[in-house]
């Protein structure tokens, strides 16, 4: 498959601060994750696929094209930036409609496509009142709208969920994967994880202006043999279980938990580890009623992989 | 000893809050650190009213030297004829120390105005635009608590280029005249130029703190400052021109101050003849306008809109 | 589509949102005080205490003390520095710099905007003290109206593309642009002697001052001066203008505009 | 719990106790707020238990308008608000109030080209401390948050992190004993919000403050708060402690796989189970009333050879009780309009 954004050794200070050191690194169509701990050049990064700002150093090609004043990738690129910033004085509708007709679009085609994208991002009821008088949520969603609203191959959004409450979020979740659904790349940024994490398994991590990782949090987890991982069982008596699970030669540690009926097992293979379990918890009989290992989920790969 | 450990992370505090009477202080002097550390206004601020000082204190050294009749006076050289006539034609030149410390402030007042407006423009505007009102109004802080330290912070700016060249351009002539007559004789003139550069102060410090509360950039504030002040300058000086009607040169603000600057020290200039009240009138109005919006401002900045 | 029939599509469509915006906003209401006062004075100097035998003294007094030395360059600042730092300072220049337009369009757009209003605002000032002094006893002659006008709507072009272009290069731009306007160009034109060339109201000045300065003479508060003739300083004052625009827009198609965040 | 406590009393400063039962920090009585034609609030009862609370609601619920209530800055339209045991109807309760409480904004707000240190200390003295008492209390709070090094440098920069817990600092200079943090883990990364969370949940539960806390992160209140309120247009649709709103349902089992989960599907159905699957692909497994663990469920997936990689009883998340509550609602004033 055909990389949509494509850097090499890419790099971009303010001054003496760096923003992004020596990034290289590929992005495949579909959703993609874009994250890292604060300062770890996001931001930087989305601003030069966007052609806000250009490269100090190395090359940046998204959809082909190097994006610093190309009007022909603008047309295909939809950017919803970080900053809470809106013109004022307009509606929502009239502020999709402006946008979307320095893109070519007459009039009535450009309203009709910002009334579509401003339903999408669910501002219909708002969408012919002054942006001023918006909630952050409304705001943010507003300027999520312009982004989508051209039909762009690539949406590339920075933090979009930042300030969005539980249901507004779940909307803009739905939104991207529909996005995803008609063919159209989206790259979002997030501290979040938890929320990208729903969105979708591929991740780009990013850490002092370096790629740190690639790929779905589960490989990216099967890469990092460093860290044994950690798994919690619950289970009517533990020390039986803990003496079936004792054989296995993967198994680092096993402890009780404080709380009775707890069990901690550390292990340097999760994946024998979960091929193993079923077997040898029937075969045991001691009343197994959880099992969870929390390094899976990509805050904890984070973790490993910033701390 | 009773053996105590002490891991506490978080401290308790037992002490008193008491409603103390100087917090405007306080808040006037966080502002004028921050502003100590731009260094672009702080080189204005201090350079040409700096500049100004030397020269008009050179002045007043020569003009009090030349009473005395002491002007070429080299060592061992009886002071001729000539030299008392060239003295005392200097001394005319010069002037009196008044008009020339009314000078020093009239010469510099557009880079005073720029400066105070430099630093001035953003106090309000800034709070504004940054939503600080609520780190403020969370406490138990009035308005007009917070009013005061911000007229404070821009006071201070302003005295630094008006206030203190007076005091130093006054000194300079209490060391150069003959055994401290300026001081010891003249002590009444030198607390009314005090007070004058305080008022012309205090008023363009509410002035510029009354627009910088009118929006949220700083930039517009500055913007606004600059052209009612040059537009009510230029006005009135073309209409007093073409009429000559003394009314119209009421409404430029640095008019008004030579007015009542005249007043308070007994002089009259030419081209100003119109009565002392009429400019208070003025520059009480002006300064009335000016506490009424920032008092409109800052209730809403209270409320935390 | 190449630029050539880019960039006015571009500019034009920037142009009727930021007329939009400009229209409604509360710098054109703060230009229209201002601008109001010209006449105003006019008005209260002729039939106020005025003996009304004096329309022309009135109307060059005013047209440039008042309106060409003061009210062109401040509302000229203080429109124009907004066409690009307007929007740097509010963090929306990402909009219009992410669609497929001509950055230089932005430029252009926005500060045509700004200059249609303040050519309004110059323009109804201008006539508006033409207006009413023409109607007193001896009114300024037409040639006279017609280079003072011209002349302020030119200093409009020149003070806002200064700006606008001060303002894409500086951060604190408009305290740049005013220190020019007031302290400046002020100390420059009023002082007698060559450096007077390099004020931009020297050149503005010639355009009206008639063959023989017989208009500036009637302003006796100024120092006597020779000037131009009206077509050298104003082809002088367009390649200014041109070779701004072309600053502009260059540079607003290659600088990258770092946004605080 | 601080172990060498002079004596176990809460500080002097602390509400009045009625009985054993403590006065609650905030209550409110059919509270309304309007402005001009706006509703923020419309009739609002609460009363916040102590310990540490989440305040919830979509945007627009009127959080604004009840946090400038809560801080004596805004007077009520109708109804009482009791804060700290006082009304704010007049100047010098609202002084009262205002030295109670502690208030961490969720904007910005901080002015650039001041260190952290005078920031707190300024605050601080505006707040009533003496200048003495100022210096050392700044640097108390700054050493909880961990602001170290960095205090002695000016915001400019100042990552998010560190501009949040600065925050958090001088709302914490005089000691109040309620705490009103707006969105204190916004912009944080996973580290940065750990660390609040942390600093959040040790006030809330060992230094015995009233936290509210508001969020739209709300796996960060159910870490970090005992009890929530849920605001919607207005009212209070819904208060009460998180444990009970999300108790796990004994009989329910989520399962998790790594692969072939129909496979196992199909044999747990065959083996009687009641079987269906959760949008992230898990199988939600409900147990017969003879079963009473999972042994039986591993056999069959130890048979099937299917690999697993979870087994959870099934509990409500706060974010699917807080969704529901706020379509259940939306439900209740469409039948009402209607």
């Amino acid at each position: 498959m055909s990389a949509i954004v494509l850097a090499e050794n890419l790099g971009r200070w303010y001054g003496e601060v760096v923003g992004l050191g020596d990034l290289s690194v590929e992005f495949e169509p579909g959703i993609t994750g874009l994250v890292g701990p604060n300062g770890a050049g996001k931001s930087t990064f989305m601003k030069l696929m966007v052609g806000e700002l250009r490269p100090a150093r190395g090359r940046l090609t998204v959809l082909g094209e190097t994006p610093f004043g190309n009007r022909a990738l603008h047309r295909h690129l939809g950017f919803c930036p970080q900053q809470d910033a809106l013109y004022e004085h307009q509606t929502g509708r009239q502020f999709v409609r402006d946008l979307l007709r320095l893109g070519g679009w007459s009039r009535r085609e450009a309203d009709g496509l910002a009334v579509r994208a401003l339903e999408r991002v669910g501002l219909e009821d708002a969408m012919d009142r002054k942006v001023n008088g918006y909630s952050k949520g409304m705001r943010q969603r507003t300027r999520l709208a312009q982004a989508i609203a051209h039909g762009p191959k690539l949406v590339i959004a920075d933090e979009p969920l930042t300030g969005l409450d539980p249901i507004a979020r779940r909307q803009t979740n739905e939104l991207f994967r529909g996005l995803a659904e008609d063919g159209c790349s989206v790259i979002i940024s997030s501290h979040v994880l938890h929320e990208v994490e729903n969105l979708t398994e591929t991740m780009v991590l990013i850490h002092r202006g370096r790629l740190l990782a690639q790929g779905s949090v589960r490989e990216v987890r099967r890469l990092i043999s460093r860290h044994p991982s950690r798994v919690d069982l619950v289970a009517r008596n533990p020390r039986r279980l803990a003496t079936a699970l004792l054989p296995l030669d993967h198994i680092r540690t096993i402890k009780l938990g404080a709380d009775p009926g707890t069990l901690t097992v550390e292990t340097d293979d999760i994946a024998a580890f979960h091929s193993a379990f079923a077997g040898v918890a029937a075969a045991a009989g001691a009343g197994v009623s959880g099992f969870k290992s929390d390094d899976a989920s990509l805050e904890a790969v984070f973790d490993y992989l910033v701390g | 000893m009773k053996a105590t450990t002490h891991t506490e992370v978080y401290r308790r505090f037992d002490g008193e809050l008491r409603e103390r009477p100087l917090r405007s202080v306080t808040l006037a002097w966080s502002g004028i650190r921050v502003g100590f550390k731009k260094k672009l206004p702080m080189l204005l601020l201090f350079l040409i009213p700096g500049i100004f000082t030397i020269v008009t204190s050179f002045m007043v050294q020569l003009k009090f030297e030349a009473e005395a009749g002491t002007i070429s006076g080299m060592a061992g050289m009886e002071p001729s004829a000539q030299t008392m006539a060239m003295g005392a034609l200097l001394s005319s030149q010069i002037g009196q120390v008044e008009s020339l410390i009314f000078d020093l402030i009239t010469n510099m007042q557009f880079f005073v105005v720029l400066s105070m407006g430099w630093y001035g423009s953003g106090l309000i505007a800034e709070d504004r635009k940054l939503r600080a009102n609520l780190l403020y109004f969370a406490r138990p802080l009035s308005r007009y608590t917070y009013t005061a330290g911000k007229l404070m912070t821009v006071m201070f700016w302003g005295a630094w280029a008006v206030v203190a060249p007076v005091t130093i351009v006054c000194s300079v002539a209490s060391l150069a005249s003959p055994e401290w007559s300026f001081l010891t004789e003249r002590w009444d003139t030198i607390l009314k130029l005090e007070l004058y550069a305080v008022l012309w102060v205090f008023f363009h410090g509410i002035l510029v703190l009354a627009i910088s509360s009118l929006t949220d950039r700083r930039n517009r504030a500055l913007g606004g400052l600059f052209i009612f002040y040059f537009l009510t300058l230029a006005g009135s000086n073309a209409m007093a021109e073409l009429m000559s009607g003394q009314g119209w040169r009421l409404l430029s603000i640095p008019n008004n101050f030579k007015r009542v600057f005249d007043s308070l020290l007994g002089q009259t200039s030419p081209g100003i003849g119109w009565n002392l009240e009429s400019s208070l009138w003025v520059l009480g109005l002006l300064t009335l306008a000016s506490a009424a919006t920032l008092a409109r401002q800052t209730r809403k900045l209270e409320v935390g809109s | 589509m190449n630029l050539i029939t880019e960039l006015p599509r571009a500019t034009w469509l920037i142009f009727r949102m930021h007329l939009a915006a400009t229209a409604v906003s509360r710098r054109a209401l703060a230009g229209i005080l201002f601008a109001a006062i010209p006449p105003l004075f006019a008005f209260l100097a002729l039939n106020i205490g005025g003996d009304g035998d004096m329309g022309e003294r009135v109307f060059m007094y005013l047209g440039v003390l008042v309106l060409l030395q003061v009210v062109a360059p401040a509302l000229g600042v203080f429109l124009g520095i907004g066409a690009i730092a307007d929007e740097t300072e509010a963090r929306t220049i990402t909009y219009p710099f992410t669609r497929p337009i001509p950055r230089a369009s932005v430029f252009l757009g926005r500060w045509l905007a700004s200059l249609l209003v303040l050519s309004v605002l110059l323009l109804a000032s201008g006539a508006g003290v033409a207006a009413i002094t023409m109607r007193a006893s001896s009114p300024p002659s037409p040639e006279a109206v017609q280079g003072l006008v011209g002349a302020t709507l030119l200093a409009g072009v020149l003070y806002s593309l200064g700006a606008a272009v001060i303002g894409v290069i500086f951060k604190r731009g408009q305290v740049i642009a005013l220190g020019y306007a007031f302290a400046f160009e002020v100390m420059l034109a009023n002082i007698p002697g060559s450096a007077q060339k390099l004020s931009l109201q020297f050149y503005l000045r010639s355009l009206f001052v008639g063959d023989d300065g017989a208009n500036w003479r009637s302003l006796e508060i100024f120092e006597p001066s020779k000037f131009l003739d009206a077509s050298a300083s104003s082809e002088r004052l367009m390649v200014t203008a041109a070779i701004l625009l072309a600053i502009g827009c260059i540079t607003v198609t290659r600088k990258q505009f770092v946004l605080s965040s | 719990m601080t172990p060498n406590a002079p004596d176990g009393t809460p500080g002097s400063a602390s509400t009045t106790e009625v009985a054993g039962e403590p006065e609650p920090i905030v209550r409110l009585q059919g509270l309304r707020k309007s402005f001009g034609n706006v509703h923020a609030l419309r009739g609002l009862d609460m009363e916040l238990p102590p310990g540490p609370v989440g305040l919830l609601g979509p945007n627009g619920a009127g959080k604004t308008t009840l946090i400038g209530l809560l801080l004596g800055l805004l007077e009520p339209t109708e109804g009482t608000a009791i804060v700290a045991g006082l009304q704010p109807t007049n100047r010098s309760a609202r002084i009262e109030i205002s030295k109670r409480v502690g208030y961490m904004p969720e904007s910005d707000c901080l002015l650039p080209g001041m260190t952290a240190v005078e920031i707190v200390s300024a605050l601080a003295k505006l707040t009533g401390l003496s200048r003495q008492d100022a210096i050392t209390r700044s640097h108390e709070v700054l050493d909880y948050v961990e602001l170290d090094e960095a205090r002695y440098r000016t915001l400019d920069g100042y990552s998010t992190g560190m501009k949040q817990r600065l925050k958090l600092a001088q709302a914490l200079v005089h000691d109040p004993e309620f705490l009103l943090l707006d969105e204190p883990t916004n912009g944080l990364d996973p580290a940065g919000r750990r660390h609040m969370l942390s600093l959040v949940e040790d006030l809330g539960r060992n230094q015995n403050k009233n936290v509210l806390l508001c969020s739209h992160l709300l796996p960060d209140v159910e870490r970090t708060c005992d009890n929530v309120v849920v605001l919607v247009k207005g009212q209070a649709i819904l208060q009460g402690s998180i444990a009970e709103l999300t108790a796990a349902e004994s009989r329910r089992l989520r399962v998790g796989t790594e692969g072939n989960a129909s496979r196992l599907l199909t044999a747990l159905e065959a083996a009687s189970y009641d079987v269906s699957t959760d949008e992230s692909g898990a199988l939600i497994i409900t147990l017969p009333q003879s079963v009473e663990d999972a042994d039986e469920i591993c056999g069959i997936a130890a048979r099937e050879q299917v690999d697993l990689s979870s087994i959870d009883p099934v509990r409500s998340t706060l974010e699917e009780v807080f969704l529901k509550a706020v379509d259940d609602s939306e439900k209740k004033t469409e039948t009402a309009s209607v």
